[in-house]
């Protein structure tokens, strides 16, 4: 059995604005394996973050890299959401 | 190189790493984007750029080695600038040298379309109505679709 | 702005004059060609660049002009060394500006391929075999070309 | 009749070199009406002049913008042989 693991979470641009945190310790529950399981855990917490999370075109990075959403979360540390980029 | 600054950048600095006295370079190509004050339809009184520190720097440096290994470059220099920022300001700098000009302008191209589409910026916007998030243009995507589609 | 000049230039002068606090620019693309010290495999010591005075200004102002008709511009310039240059001297400098990257980029490209074709500039080039001219290139003519079948 | 007129020509690069002259003035015979026609009569003046002058790639300007091989002399003034450009 694996030990309950901490997870780091950030959150960027109008995410954050909307969620109103950058960033959060999270010791993970064990059914959620994937990044697209963890953004549902965390749409459960109301309606802004079902609102803010719910949304098209949201990017989600583990370890710093854009991901697919059924990556598994297993032996990872730092996942992001964020907004499409838009610097330049 | 890579460098995500608050500070400001000096242009004739960044050419002159690129010339740096090596004759085989016959081309320099650099991009500069600076901010506008107009954006949408509306005055932009002030930028704030924001990032996300790390990955920001590992996407330039991916972006910076698949040019590398695409075309026969001497050297890339990309700086891009955080924070506060008002209009006319330098943003970004992309520098390539190469032997031969078709590869600097198609690397320096290549460049600023992944890093308008890849790298972890995001600007928000000072108007007359208030702040906003700049919304991510599907001409921006467009531009770096092309790289693909090419047999170069 | 076109310059044909035995001097060398300054490109940082250049890019100020490009970007001269105008806000509504969001781009700049510089390209500069340097001498190589290697051509056709063999040494380079020095370059002599001949020209047709009063037809180079007049093909450069035309190429110019036929680039700002193209793309939405704010300004073009060019400057071209003549005379006696040594390796890794600068020859020749396009500069643009615009409101967009795009714009700049295909504009800086345009300028490039056109005055390499069209621009009545010879080189004649010191090898260890002695002096030499230059032979047009096919990629040069390949590389103007493909603007004509582009649908821009 | 028209007043027989003089024209100038200039050589450059490499068929200045092959030419050993720059830049002459010349009173055209009435039957060089043509910038082909001139290229002809000047390749008459001996074989370096056919050599330099009869090779492909050829280019002519009149009054310093290139032209066609059959465009008319008549009301110009300025007249230039030279090689494929090679600038930049």
């Amino acid at each position: 059995m694996n030990m309950p693991k901490s997870l780091s979470l950030r959150f960027f641009a109008r995410l954050r604005d909307d969620l109103n945190t950058s960033e959060e310790s999270l010791v993970l529950p064990e059914q959620v394996t994937t990044v697209e399981e963890l953004k549902q855990y965390l749409c459960l917490r109301g309606d802004n973050w079902q609102a803010a999370l719910n949304t098209p075109g949201l990017f989600a990075a583990v370890e710093q890299k854009v991901v697919d959403w059924d990556t598994p979360l297993e032996g990872h540390e730092e996942v992001a959401f964020f907004p499409p980029v838009t610097g330049g | 190189m890579i460098l995500v600054q608050e500070a400001d950048f000096d242009t004739q600095q960044q050419y002159q790493a690129l010339q740096q006295d090596c004759p085989q370079i016959g081309a320099i190509v650099t991009f500069v984007g600076l901010m506008r004050d107009f954006n949408e339809g509306d005055q932009v009184s002030s930028l704030f750029l924001e990032h996300y520190p790390g990955m920001t720097e590992k996407v330039l440096e991916d972006i910076r080695q698949q040019a590398m290994q695409r075309w026969q470059l001497n050297q890339i220099r990309i700086v891009h600038r955080v924070g506060e920022l008002a209009p006319s300001d330098q943003i970004v700098f992309v520098g390539v040298s190469s032997a031969h000009r078709g590869d600097a302008f198609a690397a320096c191209e290549f460049v600023m379309d992944f890093l308008k589409t890849q790298a972890p910026f995001w600007k928000r916007e000072q108007t007359p109505e208030g702040s906003r998030w700049v919304e991510a243009r599907q001409s921006d995507d467009k531009a770096a679709d092309r790289w693909n589609d090419e047999s170069k």
